[in-house]
């Protein structure tokens, strides 16, 4: 894998952490990680995993009861933890964008679209009204879509597809460095989905734009990404370039996801039996290793700690951890 | 004798606007399809879509839950589009079906037994309390979950289990179809594994066959032997899964380079605008204004579905000139 | 705004059975009311009843002839503004409800605004504690407010407030808008009381839906997320339930212009029931249904300026 | 659900409240030193003693026992017109709902002039025809609230019968009677318990005002709005003869309304009984980051 | 944001009511606007120049009786003036006539009309207008029955007016007396009919306006005893007995006087405080307990007198009253002590008495219905009479039932007679206003009262006595006729009313008479 990625976003041991009627719940979990610039990082994994809660805390935005523990989010060399609130909304939207699952949602129901983006704008640039709408029609365009026509629409009156463009074009429309999509695509049929994908792709590549891609659709993750980390409750069990991970997963929540889906699975499907684990109820251990078919005393034990076991390829499992030595000699050979 | 037969079925909905203006929703038009289901013809037959291009309610015309506008439903051979309920009881038997909303398909109100029990009570009168009790401790270990669940109600069942339970409701009455109204869709991976094999594990144990109704082509690939392909309210194509490569229509093959894929670089030749309204569907052929290769006919002329070799049709103009 | 004159045309068409309705019920009320009028008209009047006396009366009531025939009459005599006389003061029954419709108006406008000037703040300050003893406090109140009989309250603010203060007038509307002071809050805290919680709950539901996350993930102002974002959409339903509140305002302004001696169409309909004095209570129920229907026409107007997905949908919108 | 109920400070404050007060009233004959009717001119407006624990009203009588007595009247009545209410309303609701056509049409019609009137006014106007009376007020209250009872329960039938439950009973081949029976009726019910929760306070209300303003309980029968009627002119000099039955309403309207709000959260979690927006609803809910699973 | 938002709502709610306001057509000009404008203007400013007085007084009832009415407005208001009144021994006293005698034949009455009256409205008031007012109310319904006996009405000179009867009727002036001989203008009257036009009479106040429950009134500067002291006095209806009091002590009426105005219960309320006058006043009201002689049991008349005794009128004045009242010992009000024989009471309590009536008259199971008309229980306390009755009844097993009715479902539950018991307040002028009112049969009160009683004896009695022109023969009959009414008690008394009214402390020279007049001439404001 080449360097030439330059840092943009970096985050070290970031904790969010619940604090709900059923106990302390560990949403996300001393999670690192970093993208470059015009890089994709996608975070995959089952809901409940704590992708989102990740997002938000980006933005410092996880809702109440929960609250960020400790943890560095260094966006360009500024650790946004260290910021005051008044500057934390000058990131958001500006630096930070996101852009939801829903699109419907994501708009105020009874504004027009042209005025969600007129007031992103407006919130961060000295801009007359009448730049920013000019503005705001130019992004729509980007997008691919009617300019005047959108702009004026109520979020209802667009289809899916549609909205979700006027999602990304509002998210976009400041340049931010990083771009944060959660589940961006996940609710769309297969051909709108592809042009969400096209269009990111392209601004990741026209602007200079990072992207964090957030999802639990392992088609879409691996179609646009560059490298890939994959989380299971509330933490990230294996990180990597996007072709090993998927070629040669080394954990093996990794490789037994791959194993549920029919489009990387050739035969018959051999599905994760059991679901998700409660994460107010954790084992000590490895929190996969109710349902890991390799499991082992130590992983019910002793949490695993994310180690790189291949160039630029980490995983938390002590069963590969243990296989180390045999890995990097496969690798030589 | 084909186990059932729409022919020429259509659906529309009247909207109505005060008490002197209506207006006319097309949902389904004209749509003839037989569900053979024999292994040759495809045990499981997949309806693939995407969303507003009519399968859902071309599901509920099939499953008789509605009356179809226009057209005739044949169940094995004898017309039932116009039965009354009474006369159904054999067909509704015979043809099950699962919504995708496992949680609002479970009367929240109802144990899990009681859920399990409403049809075996309707369709086997004559089993006997134990009977009925052994079938359904029966059918839940079949579907993966305890004997011990019965007293459990829908909310306490995860989203998973739920759509377990949907499907121990269906199967438990031996139907010869079931329909899956987009059954695995928006669940996540391992959950959708999961369910994807048990359907294959019933398949063979209750010699049961599906009608997946799904966006989701890896799917549909996966259980289906046979795909048909809608588009505004339209089967655009049918043809056998393992030909999907060989697909002719220009929007299944836009369905399948849409598909992303690890393999080779991803560039989505993604179609251009948006799937047509229901309430405007456009003239001529309705897929022409999205169409890479629409020709000049497909703007005045509809195509209509037409054999192209065994067991694959497809309704393009271009499909079998070339 | 074709659209909305559209639908206008189309609300008021839909209005015509319902009006027929109202009318007929109103007739009906009269027609089937006890006693025959004509001979309640002699006596309330304090004149003899002798056959040709209530021959006299019936012809001025027009209450002979079969039922449709005196249905079409009377609904001919309405379209004229025509109500009837008054059997108490021999005035017409429309100039006597006419004349003390403003009263009522302004008690009824009073109330709202009440409710309004005490729902608002109150709602939002508990929906911005959420979860705080203010809060706790704030529902309670509001609660106990709603549970209050506005006549139990009226007479309460009389006796410790109108009373021992100097300048807050006990009853009538003759010292101008202090005189409404008391009966608008009798009239208004206990919808007070229902709005707040309305309000705080919709602000609680609205906070907490994407749209207000994407406001904040796109750096706006938490005052604008509030104002424009939130506060707004959590009005709607608020208005939604202000046809509702009409209903309860129309009929607590009965029970507050007693309490107070309002000089309103309220009172009036009280003596006019007690008195059997039919030709009002019919011209006061009639004019009640009209008005009901007619706040709520508009409230249904003003809900669609608020919200466009209602305003849209049979014009230019799609079709849900 | 009933341990959610009770987890709730408020709802279970409404809840001790009514408990109390069905069971202080209801015992009323053994609790009530007295008889509530008989007048005794000498012994009129006495201070509370031994003999009067809450002191005499302006005709000698037993306060603190036509407090009690009053209770068990306006509860009897607010009962009584519930109980009625939904024995109308419920199936019609139910049978306009899933029959459609013209019942449905009908059903519509009717409410729709029924509630185009203000519904206390309408009440008024209906005992006004009746004359006064209690019975005459159940019957006006009765007549203009099961329209409402209907409305709602056939709004839930209509958005129940397009629920793929409903779907799935059709395709297990239960029957018209049989849907109606097991499908919409437990869940309709809920919703509708609530109402009629919210509804008794209101009920109380309407009973109180009516008699308040002499068109309900007729002397000397102690409904609590009559008593205060009764006492307005002790106002300044005996307030307690105000006081005690106001705070009485007050507090049984308090206790429905907060058992009722409880109730709500727990039975209606869908707002059948909150007003809302119409069709498109931007209040979806906002799924739970954290859901409560069931363990498997 | 948030204000903006709240403004527009609040905007759209006035929109609405303000549609609703106009709803149907535009509101009539409304005159009293104007007026109460003039009148808050000129009391706002400069209250140092003493320009307008303005007495405003509440009553429990409408004054206000309109064009079909006998006189239009209440003989309170001051408004208008009659031929004659009566002084406190009842014996009448010239009031528009300043003369009264009698011809020759004792058939004709002569009366001398005051000179130099006008009319409000500039008409000069003489025997013609005189005549045509009594044409009127002959034919007018509510007084024909007080001109029954009259041939023919003449004007003999400019002020002279001759009433010719068709038998000497020694209490023709007393009959005819305050509202039977209302003197209005023979402008407002309708010619040949019985309406008035407007209220134009010559009494020291003009009528002029009515609006919103209140009669406005501006003095009269060409009254015939001089300029009245008050400018403007305003009767305001407050039918509600509690808001009345707390109007008085808010002082949004100057003065509350009428009869019932303040209920006993509430004098305690308004006792001490300094600014506020209690005034009583002896009244010719007396409060009945009537019965529907038709309706089994209490068509039997020993049923009657029994329910009579049970009532202790001396508990229920002290009681009830507070002392506000005399326990009834006679039917015929104490004022007119002169025709009272000397019993000492007629209407004692004796519940054995009452028990034993009742034991042997009545049967089982019979139910006494008890009306109380409402309207009536805001000024006096029937409601709790009717109870204190009810306890009496069933200390006895007699099950009873109480009616709560407001006036027009009063009078039409009378009229069908469908009760057993009822009360009422009565005024009379003269024992023939009472005896002609409730004992002869068919007549006035006694019918439309649903009292249906029906006495030859009695009818004889009344007939002799109203024309037996010796006074101590007249009031040896009206003697017997007592004895008539206790025997037969169609009605009996309960007790005679004394009326508590109150005026604030400013308020001075206000007084009510026996027949709750206030005299508005000499009224002035301090």
């Amino acid at each position: 894998m080449d360097n030439v990625h330059k840092q943009v976003l970096e985050v070290k041991n970031l904790s969010a952490n619940f604090y709900t009627s059923r106990g302390l719940i560990r949403a996300a979990d001393n999670i690192n990680f970093n993208v470059g610039q015009s890089e994709c990082l996608a975070i995959i994994g089952e809901s409940g995993a704590g992708k989102s809660v990740t997002a938000l805390s980006l933005l410092r935005l996880v809702p109440h009861p929960g609250r960020i523990e400790e943890g560095e989010i260094n966006l360009e060399g500024r650790d946004l933890l260290q910021l005051n609130p008044k500057e934390m909304r000058r990131v958001r939207g500006e630096d930070l964008a996101l852009v939801f699952q829903d699109s419907l949602s994501t708009f105020n129901p009874v504004r027009t679209i042209g005025s969600h983006i007129c007031e992103t704008i407006t919130a961060h640039r000295k801009l007359s009204s009448a730049e920013a709408r000019d503005m705001a029609r130019c992004k729509l365009a980007e997008m691919g879509l009617p300019a005047e026509r959108s702009f004026r629409s109520f979020p209802f009156q667009l289809s899916g597809g549609m909205r979700q463009r006027a999602a990304l074009a509002m998210a976009m429309s400041l340049h931010p460095r990083v771009l944060i999509a959660d589940e961006a695509t996940t609710s769309l049929d297969v051909t709108l989905q592809a042009q969400i994908l096209h269009y990111l792709k392209k601004h990741l590549q026209e602007c200079c734009m990072s992207l964090l891609f957030i999802t639990h659709d392992l088609a879409a993750a691996a179609a646009v990404a560059d490298r890939v980390a994959v989380m299971y409750a509330g933490r990230i069990v294996e990180s990597g370039p996007v072709r090993e991970v998927f070629r040669q997963p080394l954990h093996p929540y990794t490789s037994a996801l791959l194993r549920s889906h029919p489009s990387f699975c050739p035969g018959r499907l051999e599905p994760i039996n059991g679901s998700p684990p409660d994460l107010a109820d954790l084992s000590p251990g490895c929190a996969f290793s109710p349902r890991c078919l390799k499991g082992r005393e130590i992983c019910r034990n002793k949490v695993p700690s994310l180690q790189e076991l291949w160039p630029e390829q980490q995983a938390a499992c002590h069963f590969h951890q243990a296989r180390k030595n045999d890995l990097r000699e496969a690798a030589v050979t | 004798m084909t186990f059932l037969r729409g022919e020429r079925l259509a659906k529309s909905y009247i909207i109505s606007r005060g008490w002197w203006q209506k207006e006319e929703i097309q949902a389904v038009h004209d749509v003839s399809l037989d569900l053979d289901l024999d292994i040759e013809a495809g045990k499981n037959v997949g309806l693939v879509g995407e969303s507003g291009s009519g399968k859902s309610t071309l599901v509920r015309l099939l499953s008789r839950l509605e009356r179809p506008s226009r057209g005739c439903l044949h169940y094995r051979g004898k017309e039932i589009s116009t039965l009354p309920e009474k006369q159904l009881t054999s067909f509704r038997r015979q043809v099950q079906i699962i919504f995708q909303d496992a949680a609002a398909s479970l009367n929240p109100r109802h144990p899990a037994e009681k859920i399990l029990a409403e049809p075996l009570r309707n369709y086997f009168p004559a089993f006997s309390r134990k009977e009925r009790r052994d079938k359904i401790d029966q059918v839940l270990q079949q579907v993966g979950l305890s004997p011990e669940d019965r007293k459990r109600y829908p909310h306490e069942f995860s989203g998973g289990q739920q759509r377990r339970l949907a499907i121990a409701r269906a199967v438990i009455v031996n139907p010869f179809l079931v329909i899956c109204d987009e059954a695995t869709s928006g669940l996540d991976v391992s959950l959708q594994g999961q369910l994807l094999n048990l359907f294959l594990d019933l398949g063979e144990k209750f010699g049961v066959h599906y009608l997946l109704v799904s966006h989701d082509l890896p799917a549909v690939r996966y259980l289906c032997q046979r795909v048909v392909v809608m588009y505004a309210g339209r089967i655009v194509e049918d043809l056998p899964a393992n030909r999907l490569d060989a697909s002719l229509h220009p929007y299944t093959r836009a369905l399948l380079k849409s598909e992303p894929r690890l393999e080779g670089s991803f560039s989505p030749q993604f179609l251009p605008g948006e799937p047509p309204d229901s309430s405007a569907y456009p003239a001529g052929c309705p897929f022409h204004p999205r169409c890479p290769e629409r020709i000049e006919i497909c703007a005045r002329e509809q195509p209509f579905l037409k054999e192209i070799s065994a067991r694959h049709r497809a309704a393009c103009h271009l499909a079998g000139k070339q | 705004m074709q659209v909305m004159l559209k639908y206008l045309i189309r609300r008021l068409l839909t209005l015509v059975p319902v009006l027929l309705g109202v009318t007929f019920i109103t007739f009906i009320l009269m027609d089937l009311a006890p006693g025959d009028p004509a001979e309640i008209l002699l006596t309330r009047r304090d004149i003899e009843v002798t056959p040709e006396n209530l021959q006299l009366a019936r012809e001025a009531l027009g209450v002979d002839g079969p039922l449709p025939l005196r249905y079409a009459n009377w609904l001919l005599d309405v379209l004229q503004g025509n109500l009837g006389t008054s059997f108490t003061t021999g005035e017409p029954v429309s100039a006597e409800i006419l004349g003390r419709l403003p009263a009522t108006a302004e008690l009824a406008a009073g109330g709202l605004l009440v409710m309004f000037l005490l729902a608002f703040p109150l709602g939002t300050v508990a929906a911005l504690l959420r979860g705080t003893v203010g809060d706790h406090i704030g529902r309670l109140t509001a609660l106990v407010g709603a549970s209050i009989p506005s006549f139990y309250l009226g007479l309460l603010l009389i006796t410790y407030i109108a009373v021992p203060m100097e300048g807050i007038p006990v009853m009538g509307k003759d010292e101008g808008l202090i005189s409404l002071l008391l009966p608008s809050v009798t009239l208004g805290f206990g919808l007070a009381a229902t709005y707040a919680r309305l309000l705080r709950a919709n602000l609680l539901e609205v906070l907490q839906l994407d749209y207000i996350r994407s406001a904040r993930s796109r750096g706006l102002r938490e005052a604008v997320i509030i104002g424009r974002h939130a506060f707004r959409n959590a009005l709607i339903p608020v208005v939604t339930l202000l046809g509702i509140t009409m209903g309860h305002l129309l009929g607590g302004t009965v029970v507050v212009e007693r309490i107070f001696a309002w000089p309103g169409v309220g009172r009036l309909a009280v003596e006019a029931i007690f008195d059997r004095n039919y030709p009002v209570i019919q011209g006061y129920v009639l004019l009640m249904g009209l008005a009901f229907v007619c706040m709520n026409l508009v409230i249904d107007l003003s809900y669609r300026l608020l919200d466009p997905r209602v305003r849209m949908e049979e014009g230019e919108g799609k079709v849900s | 659900m009933t341990g959610r109920l009770l987890r709730d400070h408020l709802s279970l404050t409404g809840l001790v409240i009514i408990i109390l007060i069905f069971a202080v009233t209801m015992a009323a004959p053994v609790l009530a030193p007295h008889d509530p009717l008989p007048v005794e001119l000498s012994e009129r407006l006495r201070s509370a003693d031994d003999q009067y624990p809450l002191g005499t009203d302006p005709l000698g009588r037993c306060l603190y026992s036509r407090l009690l007595y009053g209770g068990r009247i306006t509860l009897q009545y607010s009962l009584s017109v519930l109980a009625i209410i939904l024995l109308i309303g419920i199936p019609t609701g139910l049978l306009a709902g899933y029959l459609g056509g013209m019942v449905d049409g009908l059903l519509m019609r009717v409410a729709d002039v029924v509630l185009a009137f203000p519904n206390l006014i309408l009440a008024l106007v209906v005992t006004g025809f009746l004359g006064p009376g209690l019975i005459n007020v159940m019957i006006a209250l009765a007549v203009v609230s099961w329209v409402q009872y209907a409305r709602v329960v056939r709004g839930m039938v209509l958005s129940l019968k397009q629920k793929e439950f409903v779907l799935a009973a059709r395709s297990a081949g239960t029957g018209p009677l049989g849907i109606i029976w097991h499908h919409l009726v437990p869940n309709v019910l809920p919703p509708v318990v609530v109402m009629a929760t919210l509804n008794l306070g209101g009920l109380v209300l309407s009973i109180a005002t009516l008699s308040f303003l002499g068109l309900g309980a007729q002397p000397p029968v102690p409904e609590w709005g009559a008593m205060i009627n009764e006492a307005r002119n002790y106002m300044v000099s005996t307030p307690m003869l105000m006081l005690l039955p106001g705070t009485a309403i007050a507090l049984t309207v308090l206790g429905f309304n907060l058992l009722g709000d409880g109730l709500r959260d727990v039975l209606d979690p869908q707002g059948f009984t909150r007003p809302r927006q119409q069709s498109a609803g931007s209040s979806k809910p906002s799924p739970r980051l954290f859901s409560r699973r069931g363990s498997q | 944001m948030l204000s903006r938002s709240f403004f527009k709502i609040v905007f759209l709610l006035t929109v609405l009511l303000l549609l609703s306001v106009t709803v149907g057509c535009e509101p009539a000009e409304d005159p009293l606007e104007d007026l109460e404008e003039d009148l808050e203007e000129e009391t706002a400013e400069e209250p140092a120049e003493k320009t307008e007085q303005i007495l405003t007084i509440g009553v429990g009832r409408d004054f206000y009786y309109g064009s079909e009415d006998r006189t239009y407005l209440h003989g309170s208001t001051n408004v208008w003036e009659g031929l004659v009144y009566l002084d406190e021994n009842l014996e009448p006293e010239s009031w528009l006539a300043e003369d009264i005698s009698l011809s020759q034949d004792e058939k004709t009455w002569i009366f001398q009309l005051r000179e130099g009256v006008v009319f409000h409205d500039g008409a000069a008031f003489n025997a013609e207008a005189a005549k045509a007012n009594i044409i009127r109310l002959r034919k007018h319904p509510q007084t024909a029955d007080n001109y029954k006996y009259m041939e023919e009405v003449r004007a003999t000179g400019t002020h002279t007016l001759e009433i010719e009867l068709k038998k000497p009727l020694p209490a023709f002036p007393v009959l005819i007396s305050y509202f039977p001989s209302a003197m209005f203008s023979p402008e407002v009257i309708e010619t040949g009919g019985t309406e008035l036009a407007a209220p134009v009479g010559t009494g020291p106040y003009k009528f002029a306006d009515y609006s919103q429950d209140r009669i406005y009134l501006e003095a009269n500067p060409d009254y015939w005893k001089g300029e009245p002291n008050i400018d403007q006095v305003v009767f305001h209806h407050i039918p509600d007995e509690g808001t009345r009091v707390a109007a008085l002590r808010a002082g949004e009426v100057d003065a509350l006087a009428d009869v019932g105005i303040i209920l006993p219960e509430q004098v305690p309320e308004l006792e001490g405080i300094p600014e506020i006058n209690l005034l009583t006043q002896e009244v010719l009201t007396s409060i009945y307990m009537f019965f529907q002689t038709e309706n089994a049991p209490v068509d039997n008349p020993a049923v009657r007198r029994g329910i009579s005794k049970l009532l202790d009128r001396e508990e229920l004045v002290n009681s009830l009253l507070d002392g506000y009242g005399e326990p009834a010992r006679a039917v015929i009000s104490p004022l007119a002590e002169y025709w009272i024989d000397d019993q000492e009471s007629r209407y004692d309590y004796d519940p054995e008495e009452g028990s034993r009536l009742l034991d042997e008259n009545l049967e089982e199971n019979e139910k006494i219905t008890i009306l109380v008309n409402s309207s009536w229980a805001a000024r006096w306390p029937l409601s709790s009479i009717a109870q204190y009755l009810q306890t009496e009844l069933d200390k006895l097993g007699v099950e009873s039932e109480i009616k709560s009715l407001e006036m027009g479902a009063y009078n039409e539950e009378l009229g069908k007679g469908d009760f057993h018991v009822s009360f009422c307040p009565w005024t009379g002028q003269d024992p023939d206003d009472f005896f002609s009112s409730w004992l002869l049969s068919g007549s006035g009160f006694n019918q439309s009262r649903g009292v249906n009683f029906s006495s030859e004896e009695a009818d004889e009695l009344i007939q002799e006595a109203v024309q037996e022109m010796d006074r101590e023969e007249r009031r040896k009959i009206y003697f017997q006729l007592q004895d008539l009414a206790e025997e037969k008690a169609p009605l009996v008394p309960v007790y005679h009313d004394l009326t508590v009214y109150a005026t604030r402390d400013y308020v001075k020279d206000f007084q009510m008479d026996f027949n709750f007049r206030p005299d508005l001439f000499p009224a002035y404001l301090e």
